[in-house]
């Protein structure tokens, strides 16, 4: 399936790049985190990070759909 | 109520004129500035980056929460992205009520759950020349 | 520090300017407003009236007293006195510190203090034409 | 002895006065303020009212003396 991603902040910056669509096999959320972290080196163990779905706050456990925006959030710091 | 990501400095008296209200005692209001000191390295800059769709929904969320929790009448929270400089205000948040004892609780649980909850990143750029995003260095 | 009775409205961001200071991450500040109803009076106007020279002098302990008991950066109060309408600012505290911890206990504090201390007294002026100076009724 | 008075709030508009110097007897701020209530119908009890002597707040046991000003304290109500 085809899935489109954001990245923000320091993921942004170990992706670099702003978005990008990929095509995976990842059954959920937290299988898509592992493989490009893997890819891509990201530093943020899954535990630090949250992920958003088409906009609203998801669990890892998520089983992904063709077409979805997928986005990770590392620890927030607001204020 | 109003929750707002703006990319330009933060008008508190702008602001603040949307909250006037006759059955209002109390006005409560928090603002975040840039320090020069954290943890001990000397910051010149700021960078501030949001998820701007769901920072909206998540900040709203907070307010609403914060009305049905603390019985105020009105809060409006504003957090400004982009580059800040020293002294300059990142979050503004004021709340009306009756009294002061909700008014206080209340700007006090918006401010700590923005904080916590809403997908707002912070980049520190030091007078040393290095930077670092807070909250996310190895474990 | 500061501590202010004044005869004239109050000017909010003339005041907050005098606290800036690249040291402070955080300011909370507390107004407090002529407002409709009290006690289920329906109120047109408030009468504030002080004895300037001995509030000023419990005003400025009570500020030093914030300053020791939370390690806040700067506090300025200003209280007005004479005739206030409604929605008009009474008494305005803004406390600044380097954590928002201290500054929203020492803010919390001062207009606290203000209130149980500080010679300052407060005439209610009902639609009804009747009048009233607050806790002084007879027990 | 002679002593300045000055009145506040619902003192002031019972006195019908902000200002009066007196002449006394009183030993203590205490006994004076009995005997200007008396004197004036006050109806603060003077347990809810205190006492400031040369501009600042003193006890009501202190003794009094010739050009004192003296200030009763209705119960304050600032904010």
């Amino acid at each position: 399936m085809k899935l489109h991603l954001t990245y923000f902040a320091i993921l942004r910056e170990q992706r670099g790049a702003t978005e990008e669509t990929v095509e995976t096999d990842a059954p959920t959320a937290r299988d898509l985190y592992d493989e490009l972290k893997l890819r891509h080196r990201f530093s943020l163990p899954a535990e630090r990070v949250r992920v958003a779905i088409n906009g609203d706050f998801s669990d890892w456990s998520t089983e992904l759909e063709d077409g979805q925006r997928v986005s990770f959030i590392p620890p927030v710091a607001g204020g | 109520m109003l929750f707002q990501i703006v990319h330009v400095p933060i008008d508190p008296s702008l602001l603040q004129r949307q909250l006037a209200n006759e059955e209002a005692g109390a006005c409560v209001t928090f603002e975040g500035w840039v320090r020069r000191h954290n943890d001990g390295h000397a910051v010149q800059a700021l960078e501030y980056e949001a998820y701007e769709e769901l920072a909206n929904k998540e900040g709203l969320k907070i307010l609403e929460e914060a009305c049905e929790k603390f019985g105020i009448l009105n809060v409006i929270a504003v957090h400004r992205v982009g580059l800040l400089r020293l002294g300059e205000t990142a979050v503004w948040v004021s709340v009306t009520a009756a009294h002061r004892d909700a008014a206080f609780a209340g700007c006090r649980y918006v401010i700590d759950e923005i904080k916590a909850r809403v997908p707002i990143w912070k980049k520190e750029h030091y007078e040393s020349g290095s930077t670092e995003w807070i909250n996310c260095a190895k474990p």
